[in-house]
């Protein structure tokens, strides 16, 4: 069965053909249904196979099949081929999970769009794409899969072409992810280079004969790639402006699934990270500066989705700072939760969006709860589950990964200190964003106000399966303080990234010394310090917890109790208000440092270097043959004395030479 | 069985005699004529596709006539894997071209035909010919059909000066690789007594060091022209933006492999040691070529110019990984080679296309093309990600395998080629952007139509064509695995046996005593 | 002594002819006029024909008196009358440098000729057409035997040279006659 | 007994000397004709140096091949007169510095 | 002492025979036959005098005879070089049948004179005495003085008779000079025997007196074969002269000047190699560079094709500076593939031309490749030819020449001269320029073509697409011809 596995990427792509072909020319219900059921087909066997891959033991579920040789060269082989193992699956369930969901969604959200087949064909494409990345059993169809996300994240965010923003944006968001490739590629190159395979299985069985410094290079250059494609510091810039593309795509592809490759892309590397301690502690402090960092903008902005869209660079720091601590289960569990939470969040923003007939503008909203109450209802969850309040999902992955980056070996106290800021400034954002909109009194125009209605179901009921998931996501991922045996997720991911628990040490599959050790070396941690630790986790807990409720609170007297107070807060602080507002000025620093000397560059080369230097050389060698040429024809001077002048001229040069051999040899 | 490549090389001249015969205001039946018979070349080049053995890197479908005796220079014809995929690219590439010009030349046609089945001719021949002095033969027929190309059917503001720039340029590198030829030619003959222009004999010869630097620098010359490398390369934009859609096409896609090509058949292999020589200040070049093409072609205005820069910066590729001399590095070069003339000759293609239409070829003409022109933005869309090298298509197999052999070879140019590779999405998707989305703000491009059945037809196959060697390269990558293993190890193995290096006597002039050596004085009578 | 006085005579006649020669040619390049230029070329020839017999030469002496002196010299000297041409004026071009650099260069190739004839002569194959042997048969006889014996092809050819010739003056200088339509 | 005293070496000097001379007049008169006499001059002086050799190294050719210049010359002046004549005639000068239609 | 006469051979002479009889046959008929405004026949009848002499050329191939006392020789190179004057001639008088009624130059002197002319030539090639070549060299240049000349009414045409008739004149002081000086040194004026005397005498090697005489000689014969600073006579006799003379000239005239200028120094002076190699390499270079960089400048096309001449002079030179065994055969080879690719470009010339409108400016050159398709087939075949461009005959003679050059390493000349030739490209192909990329400004219109001409440039496209493709036969006979000369 687990041989099936290409099928998981198989009917997607199916999806993306027909639609893409086709679509045009079919009825549009058809197209919504193909794209659909590609994915349902898709995440039903993605369940099969995982089922499948639970009925084995632990220790032996690891299994690749490889479609055709690929790319032959010399001594270099790929291969088309996929491995089904406990984090691959994970991932594909979430991707085909949240992916048919968000798909559902769609069809309501899109329903109007002229663009509708290149819409799901599109979006087919990038579930194909996706799944080839968390599928691939080798590098390179990995990065295949890592363009190919990126090309989907192109083309979506351009969905709506005519306007320029959006183009702008999905080039941005391209080239930005191509600076990121770049190090992915390098990576590869440096793992091709020393290691003489792609293979996944093949390179972590070989890489602990790399010395550290190779691992570390290639560690962080492999992060480089996972930094642009999870919009990290510095390469973060194109997230934000992504949310030019349709809502259900920010959601999928923004939030849910694309931006996480480069978490996931770091717990399957976890055994050239683990060799690598500088790396992991670039990976965690790069991780909790964006958490802040992003999380500080979204203080400020009234964007709706650019709220969210910080958001999710802030969590996505979180990821990285779990994965940074070497808490590679941990930063794949929030992945999850963030997965649904996050994608509940957009696709709630999109449904206020559709009943706001497009408005975006948070100062514009207010008081929806009652005329969108599903929606709110909804949307409810999923805050709670963001700002990490306990019993909602996203309290289990964050606290393990702020628990991990106190605790771990690779840990700090900063890193976690920084984390439980970023945490607070979180719960106070979302829950602006919550009362803003939903609270309070609608500012919408009457316009608009006439028409705000709830979304129709085939967008209501993804909401409540997203919300249902973001309360109860969590559970599979109890911390041992309160249960032991519940950890579900790390006992399950662990035989791939290690780390958690008993079970870390009863791995087998990849019982090679250093994966082995770096696996104990986690896993004795949290036993050896588990007893004193208990408590220390209690209060740490406790405080993130507070930090949250607080950051609630104040969200509540701003935004509820007193309205008038953001805008003296941010009189008496107007740099910093004006700082964060125009998010630090970032893009404009990069539009300068980048964007314009390049451009500029290039006009210098082409006018000044090309056209006058070189071409300047070229056609001054054919003007001054020209030239020459004037100037010689002219002592043809018609007179054949002068004829007679030059023989002499030339004779006595002639018979001087003679003479002179004549003489002198 | 036995004439294939003759058949191949002469078909299009009997096209040229068919089309003779035609009355010259005819105009469809002299598209017919010369679309059937670049049709069958391609179908009679299928055959060396199929028949072409995998397992061994000799010569096939081989040819020897004696043409000059005296001087040993024979007809000579084979290919080996690495040509068999150019010749393919060329005969493929020139049906399209034919169907492209159906409705863009509609004056002098007849010339224009012959033109393109002459310059058939001259690049298939080039690329089979085994002796040096017929391989210079259809090198230089290639010039003047293409010259005639661009010259009579270009844009005409500044067709002439393309014209000229373009057939002097690459007449001034080549006339010096005939001199490299001729000497090495003598060289070979003093130390073995063969009169021969052989390349598969000349490959045999171990030259000295010091003269290996002359022939080589004179033949790279003559090549880097061609390619073109960096600081050669002004002609290509003008060429290539003057001449007509079907010129652009071949130009890019077949004339600028001949330099490549030309590296990989005669300047390396026949002297290995000053190519290791040469090989820093290639690579450099190659790199400054792939960088400074992507930003140069970044600010152009004009759509075929912004392409031919871009060829600059892929053909950078190529040199490079051919000279990265491992595996990856020259079978990728090789794709790359095929893969620049599928994906940058469709962007002519397409150009051409939207030239037609609006008559126009700057950028900022146009603008929002996707909404009234959508099979043509997709199309234009998979080729443009196929330039750009994304995965799944073509351009990322080869540039990937280049990339790879580079870097494993020397790092640090494997690192300054890749940052190409940001560049090359930068210029690419912005020219996208600025042509194809957007509102429409030229009122004169909402009219536009969309593409017609003839050039869905002609651009269906390369489309395909990106998808196929993007996905299942190994079809090709077969046919060259054994060739170019053998390129690399005969580059090893002669560049091992290298000579003892005598200083290179050039300078003739001042050695008279050394000629009165050789002519005594007994010797001036009859 | 005779001995001396012949060759002191011999000297005098040298000196005396080639003095005639060089005051007469330059003469003809001095002179404006271009009738004169003819009669001292008309010197200069017969000046020459005096060295050819010193040279024991008698027949081209005749020969040069003839056909170069008498015949050349009058049809040039006629064609000057024919066409009634004046003196010569200055040019009108500033061709002073150019002719005096010609000049100087012409010089310098004297020189070189000199250098050439004075230094190191060695003598070439000497052959048997003594002046001895050519008196013995009488030089005119000598000379006509070398010249239908070894020279006959040369003098075939002459005669072909000289029909081309009378035939290319004829066709130059006829005058253009009118087309007839 | 006629010996020789006069050496070679100063018939030739002599045949230089008119030569050189013949040069000169050829590149600075401006009369066509007189130009040619110079250019006679120049083969009248080539003459003088065939003779001496010819008597010097007692071989006929030398002389024979006076004859054959004198014939040429005879030859080159009947076309050369012919020439100026119709020169004269189409242009009506023979002077050689007015006369560049052609030039460059 | 009766008169021994010298061993006659008439069949060593053959063809001079038949071309002087022929040339007086045409005299005479011309003569008592005048047809005016119908003196084609006359063509006719000197081209049949051609063909014959041309068919008895063959039963001398292959052989070496002396006749005449050693005044000349029938070997291989005389006969190559023979075949080459009667191509040209009989390329000369077809184009000339219709030209020369165009110009009101078609009496039977004329074809007379081109046949004088051709026989002048071929002693030149044949003779291998000093005295047979200067006759006839004499003969060819006073014949062709009066043919630039023909064209009595116009002023141009009289211009450069009187400005070949100076000049040559002039330069035929020096090689006469020339030729005194080195019979002097050794006695004699046989070629062969100059040769052994200077092999019997080494010492003579340095001798000033010879040496100079060789310096004289490259003047003189510098002259003929216009190589730069004597070539300055070109241009201008090209221009004013009938373009068919033009072509004849262009090539007759500079392939017997090589003739000679090879047959003295390679036969008579090949000791003296040394010595003149560095000069001829510099005067090879010179008439290159000036040949090809000037014609860049002109505006009238026989003038650009004088010019093109005077660089083709200096190609056969860089064969010459190679001095070995392939560089004189290249030299063979490249003449007689340059008599077609010229006189073909010339016919073009008057092809192009009607009577009183010559046509004879590059720029009335445009739109004629598609309103004329064939002639302008030709003319770009032969100006591509002669800019070197592969597979026409040009290209395989540059290619010999410089096989030479290289063989004997002379590299950096090959080099100039490769350099060289692709300058030339840039004014070959202006002429393309205008006939297939420019609009043309004004029609040409009511050219009648004649047959005789047309049929001239057929056969001018056929020698140089044969030797450009099967060049191996005539190369190899080329090779066989310089035996024994060496």
């Amino acid at each position: 069965m687990l041989d099936y596995v290409w099928l998981v990427p198989l009917f997607p792509a199916v999806g993306f053909i027909i639609n893409g072909l086709i679509g045009k020319r079919i009825d549009r219900r058809l197209v919504g249904w193909i794209g659909c059921s590609a994915i349902g087909l898709s995440f039903f066997f993605s369940i099969l196979l995982f089922f499948e891959l639970i009925q084995l033991p632990p220790a032996s579920r690891h299994h690749e099949f490889e479609i055709f040789e690929w790319v032959v060269s010399g001594d270099f082989r790929t291969v088309i081929g996929y491995q089904v193992d406990p984090l691959s699956i994970l991932m594909a369930l979430v991707v085909s999970g949240v992916s048919f969901f968000i798909h559902i969604y769609s069809i309501g959200y899109m329903h109007g769009d002229p663009g509708y087949p290149r819409y799901f064909t599109y979006l087919n494409l990038f579930v194909f794409m996706m799944l080839n990345l968390v599928l691939a059993n080798n590098f390179l169809l990995m990065f295949v899969g890592w363009e190919g996300v990126g090309l989907c994240s192109y083309l979506l965010i351009g969905f709506w072409f005519e306007r320029d923003s959006a183009s702008n944006a999905g080039k941005k968001a391209f080239v930005v992810n191509r600076v990121g490739d770049f190090g992915f590629l390098l990576g590869i190159f440096l793992i091709f280079t020393n290691l003489g395979t792609l293979d996944f299985t093949e390179v972590f069985h070989k890489a602990p004969s790399l010395d550290v410094t190779l691992a570390t290079t290639i560690a962080i250059l492999l992060f480089i790639g996972a930094a642009g494609k999870s919009a990290q510091l510095p390469l973060y810039v194109w997230l934000p402006d992504a949310m030019e593309g349709p809502t259900p795509v920010s959601s999928l592809i923004h939030a849910a699934t694309m931006v996480t490759a480069g978490v996931y892309m770091i717990a399957r590397c976890n055994v050239l990270y683990s060799m690598a301690p500088i790396a992991l502690t670039i990976v965690a402090v790069i991780g909790v500066a964006t958490a802040i960092y992003a999380a500080s903008i979204g203080l400020t902005q009234n964007d709706i989705k650019r709220v969210l869209a910080y958001s999710t660079i802030s969590q996505l720091g979180y990821m990285f700072l779990g994965v940074g601590v070497g808490a590679y289960g941990a930063g794949m569990f929030h992945l999850m939760t963030h997965a649904f939470f996050k994608g509940l969040l957009f696709l709630g923003a999109g449904s206020v969006m559709h009943a706001m007939s497009g408005e975006l503008d948070m100062r514009k909203m207010g008081g929806l709860r009652r005329k969108i109450p599903i929606t709110f209802w909804t949307f409810v969850p999923a805050t709670l589950a963001i700002a990490g309040i306990p019993g909602f999902s996203g309290f289990f992955s964050k606290d393990e990964i702020l628990w991990q980056a106190y605790s771990s070996s690779h840990g700090h106290f900063l890193l976690w200190a920084v984390g439980v800021i970023a945490a607070g400034m979180t719960s106070f954002y979302m829950f602006r964003l919550l009362f803003m909109t939903f609270f309070g009194q609608c500012r919408a125009p009457e316009e608009v106000k006439k028409h705000i209605h709830e979304s129709p179901k085939v967008m209501t009921v993804p909401l409540g399966v997203l919300s249902v998931l973001s309360i109860i996501g969590g559970y599979v991922g109890i911390p041992h303080i309160f249960g032991g045996g519940f950890n579900k997720i790390g006992e399950f991911l662990a035989p791939v990234v290690g780390g958690h628990g008993e079970v870390a040490k009863g791995h087998a599959v990849f019982s090679f010394e250093k994966v082995a050790h770096a696996a104990e070396g986690g896993g004795a941690t949290a036993t050896a310090h588990g007893l004193q630790s208990a408590s220390m986790e209690m209060i740490l807990m406790a405080i993130s917890v507070i930090v949250a409720l607080i950051g609630i609170l104040m969200a509540y007297v701003f935004y509820i109790k007193r309205p008038n107070l953001p805008g003296i807060v941010a009189e008496k602080g107007k740099t910093l208000y004006t700082v964060l507002i125009n998010k630090y000025f970032v893009d404009e620093i990069y539009e300068f440092c980048f964007v314009d000397s390049l451009k500029s560059l290039g006009i210098a080369l082409w006018k000044g270097f090309d056209d006058l230097v070189i071409d300047g050389a070229v056609n001054g060698v054919g003007h001054l043959t020209v030239g020459l040429s004037g100037v010689l024809r002219k002592i043809q001077t018609g007179f054949v004395q002068s004829y007679a002048f030059f023989m002499i001229i030339g004779g006595v040069i002639v018979v001087g030479y003679y003479m002179i051999r004549a003489i002198f040899y | 069985m036995d004439h294939l490549l003759s058949t191949i090389i002469f078909l299009p001249i009997v096209g040229v005699l068919v089309l003779l015969f035609i009355n010259k205001e005819n105009h469809s039946a002299i598209r017919v004529v010369a679309f059937v018979f670049s049709l069958v070349e391609f179908i009679l080049s299928l055959p060396l596709f199929f028949l072409f053995n995998n397992a061994t890197h000799e010569m096939q479908f081989q040819e020897v006539v004696p043409w000059i005796e005296s001087y040993g220079i024979t007809y000579h014809l084979g290919i080996d894997g690495i040509s068999l995929l150019l010749v393919l690219l060329t005969t493929f590439l020139t049906v399209l071209c034919i169907l492209s010009s159906w409705s863009a030349i509609t004056v002098r046609v007849k010339e224009y035909m012959i033109s393109f089945l002459f310059l058939e001719t001259g690049m298939v021949g080039a690329l089979v010919a085994l002796d040096l002095v017929l391989f210079y033969v259809f090198w230089e027929v290639m010039l003047i059909p293409m010259y005639l190309l661009i010259g009579i059917w270009g844009d005409p503001k500044r067709r002439i000066y393309a014209a000229m720039k373009f057939f002097i340029y690459t007449m001034a590198g080549s006339v010096l690789m005939l001199v490299a030829i001729l000497a090495l030619y003598f060289f070979n003959l003093k130390a073995t007594g063969i009169h021969t222009f052989g390349v598969l004999e000349l490959y045999k010869t171990v030259i000295p060091v010091g003269t290996q630097y002359w022939l080589f620098a004179a033949f790279a010359v003559a090549f880097a022209i061609k390619v073109p490398m960096f600081p050669f390369h002004t002609w290509l934009p003008d060429a290539h933006t003057e001449a007509p859609t079907a010129g652009s096409v071949i130009l890019a896609g077949v004339l600028l492999k001949m330099g490549t090509y030309g590296f990989i058949r005669f300047a390396m292999p026949l002297f290995p040691n000053a190519a290791m020589v040469f090989l820093p200040l290639i690579c450099i070049l190659a790199i400054i070529g792939i960088i400074y093409g992507a930003m140069v072609s970044m600010m152009q205005a004009d759509l075929k110019r912004l392409v031919a820069f871009s060829s600059v910066s892929h053909l950078g590729y190529v040199m490079l990984g051919m000279f990265a001399l491992n595996m990856q590095g020259v079978e990728g070069s090789v794709y790359q080679m095929l893969n620049h003339g599928v994906s940058t000759g469709s962007l002519f293609l397409l150009v051409g296309m939207i030239y037609e239409r609006r008559h126009t070829r700057m950028i900022s003409d146009f603008g929002g093309l996707s909404k009234v022109m959508p099979v043509f933005a997709v199309i234009f869309m998979i080729v443009t990600l196929s330039s750009i090298g994304l995965p799944g298509t073509n351009g990322f197999v080869g540039e990937f395998l280049i990339l790879l052999g580079v870097f494993r070879s020397k790092i640090v140019y494997g690192v300054m080629a890749a940052t190409g590779v940001i560049l090359g999405a930068a210029y690419m998707l912005w020219m996208f952007q600025r042509v194809m989305f957007g509102e429409i703000k030229n009122p004169e491009n909402m009219k536009l139509k969309d593409l017609n059945m003839r050039e869905i037809a002609t651009m269906v196959p390369l489309v395909l064509l990106i998808f196929v060697m993007g996905i299942y390269p190994k079809l090709f990558f077969t046919k060259m695995d054994v060739s170019v293993d053998h390129f690399l190890k005969g580059f090893k193995a002669k560049y091992e046996m290298k000579g003892e290096a005598p200083t290179p006597r050039l300078t003739s002039i001042l050695t008279v005593e050394s000629v009165r050596e050789r002519v005594s004085p007994s010797s001036g009578t009859n | 002594m005779a001995e001396n006085v012949v060759m002191l005579f011999q000297w005098l006649v040298f000196l005396g002819i080639a003095l005639v020669c060089i005051f007469a040619s330059i003469m003809v390049i001095s002179n404006k006029n271009p009738v004169h230029c003819a009669l001292w070329m008309v010197l200069t020839f017969l000046a020459t024909a005096g060295l050819y017999v010193m040279l024991h030469s008698q027949f081209i002496a005749i020969v040069q008196v003839i056909v170069y002196a008498g015949a050349i010299m009058m049809l040039i000297l006629f064609v000057v009358m024919l066409l009634d041409l004046e003196v010569e004026l200055r040019s009108r071009l500033k061709f002073l440098y150019s002719k005096a650099i010609g000049g100087f260069f012409a010089v310098l190739l004297m020189l070189g000729i000199f250098y050439a004839v004075i230094t190191r002569v060695l003598k070439g194959n000497v052959g048997s057409f003594t002046p001895e042997k050519v008196s013995a048969m009488g030089n005119v006889k000598a000379v006509g035997k070398v010249l239908f014996t070894d020279y006959l092809f040369p003098f075939e050819v002459a005669s072909i040279l000289l029909v081309v010739g009378i035939v290319g003056a004829v066709i130059m200088s006829k005058r253009r006659e009118a087309r007839k339509e | 007994m006629i010996i020789p005293t006069v050496p070679p070496s100063c018939y030739l000097v002599l045949g230089a000397i008119l030569f050189t001379i013949g040069v000169i007049g050829a590149l600075t008169r401006r009369n066509a004709i007189v130009v040619f006499m110079c250019i006679e001059l120049m083969l009248n002086a080539v003459n003088v140096s065939f003779i001496t050799l010819s008597r010097f190294l007692n071989s006929p050719h030398g002389v024979m091949f006076v004859f054959f210049v004198m014939a040429v010359a005879a030859a080159e002046a009947a076309v050369g007169l012919a020439i100026f004549v119709q020169l004269y005639r189409t242009r009506e000068t023979i002077n050689v510095d007015e006369i560049n239609l052609m030039k460059w | 002492m009766g008169i021994t006469v010298p061993q006659i051979n008439f069949s060593i002479i053959a063809p001079e025979l038949i071309i002087s009889a022929f040339a007086l046959v045409v005299l005479l008929l011309g003569v008592f036959f005048p047809r005016t405004g119908k003196n084609d026949y006359l063509g006719y009848v000197s081209l049949v005098g051609i063909v014959v002499a041309f068919l008895y050329t063959f039963p001398i191939m292959g052989k070496s005879q002396y006749a005449f006392n050693n005044m000349i020789v029938a070997d291989g190179f005389g006969v190559f070089f023979k075949v080459i004057f009667l191509i040209i001639a009989f390329l000369t008088v077809l184009i000339s049948i219709g030209y020369a009624r165009r110009v009101d130059i078609d009496f039977g002197e004329y074809y007379a004179l081109i046949m004088f002319a051709t026989l002048g030539m071929m002693l030149m090639a044949a003779g291998t005495s000093l005295i047979t070549i200067f006759l006839g060299l004499e003969t060819m240049s006073i014949a062709i003085y009066v043919l630039a000349g023909l064209m009595r009414g116009d002023r141009k045409s009289i211009e450069s008779a009187l400005k070949y008739f100076l000049l040559g004149a002039f330069a035929t002081g020096f090689l006469l000079y020339g030729m005194a000086l080195i019979y002097g040194s050794t006695g004699t004026i046989i070629l062969e025997e100059i040769a052994a005397y200077i092999k019997s005498k080494p010492e003579l090697l340095r001798s000033p007196m010879i040496i100079m005489g060789i310096a004289l000689l490259t003047i003189g014969f510098g002259f003929k074969v216009a190589t730069v600073p004597f070539h300055m006579w070109t241009p201008d006799v090209y221009e004013g002269a009938p373009t068919s003379i033009t072509a004849f000239m262009a090539t007759g005239v500079k392939a017997a000047g090589f003739a000679g200028f090879i047959r003295v120094f390679f036969s008579a002076l090949g000791a003296f190699q040394p010595d003149w190699i560095a000069i001829m390499w510099l005067l090879a270079v010179a008439t290159m560079t000036v040949g090809n960089v000037v014609a860049i400048a002109q505006t009238n096309i026989k003038r650009m094709l004088a010019y093109s001449s005077i660089a083709h002079a200096g190609y056969i030179l860089v064969a010459f500076v190679a001095g070995n065994e392939l560089g004189t055969a290249s030299i063979l080879f490249y003449l007689l593939v340059y008599a077609f690719m010229n006189i073909g470009a010339f016919t073009v010339v008057i092809l192009l031309g009607k009577r009183g409108e010559e046509n004879v400016l590059i720029s009335d050159y445009a739109g004629i490749g598609f309103k004329y398709p064939l002639l302008g087939a030709s003319m770009t075949i032969f100006m591509l030819s002669m800019a070197g461009i592969p597979p026409l005959g040009g290209f395989m003679g540059k290619f010999y020449i410089f096989s030479a050059a290289v063989k004997a390493e002379y590299y950096w000349l090959a080099v100039i001269g490769v350099l060289n030739s692709a300058i030339s490209v840039y004014y070959y192909l202006r002429v393309t320029v205008f006939m297939y990329f420019r609009e043309p400004e004004r029609e040409i219109t009511g050219l009648t073509f004649s047959p005789a001409s047309v049929v001239a440039v057929i056969i001018s496209v056929w020698g140089v697409l044969y030797m450009g493709i099967f060049p191996s036969d005539i190369l190899a006979l080329a090779q066989r011809s310089i035996t024994g000369l060496l």
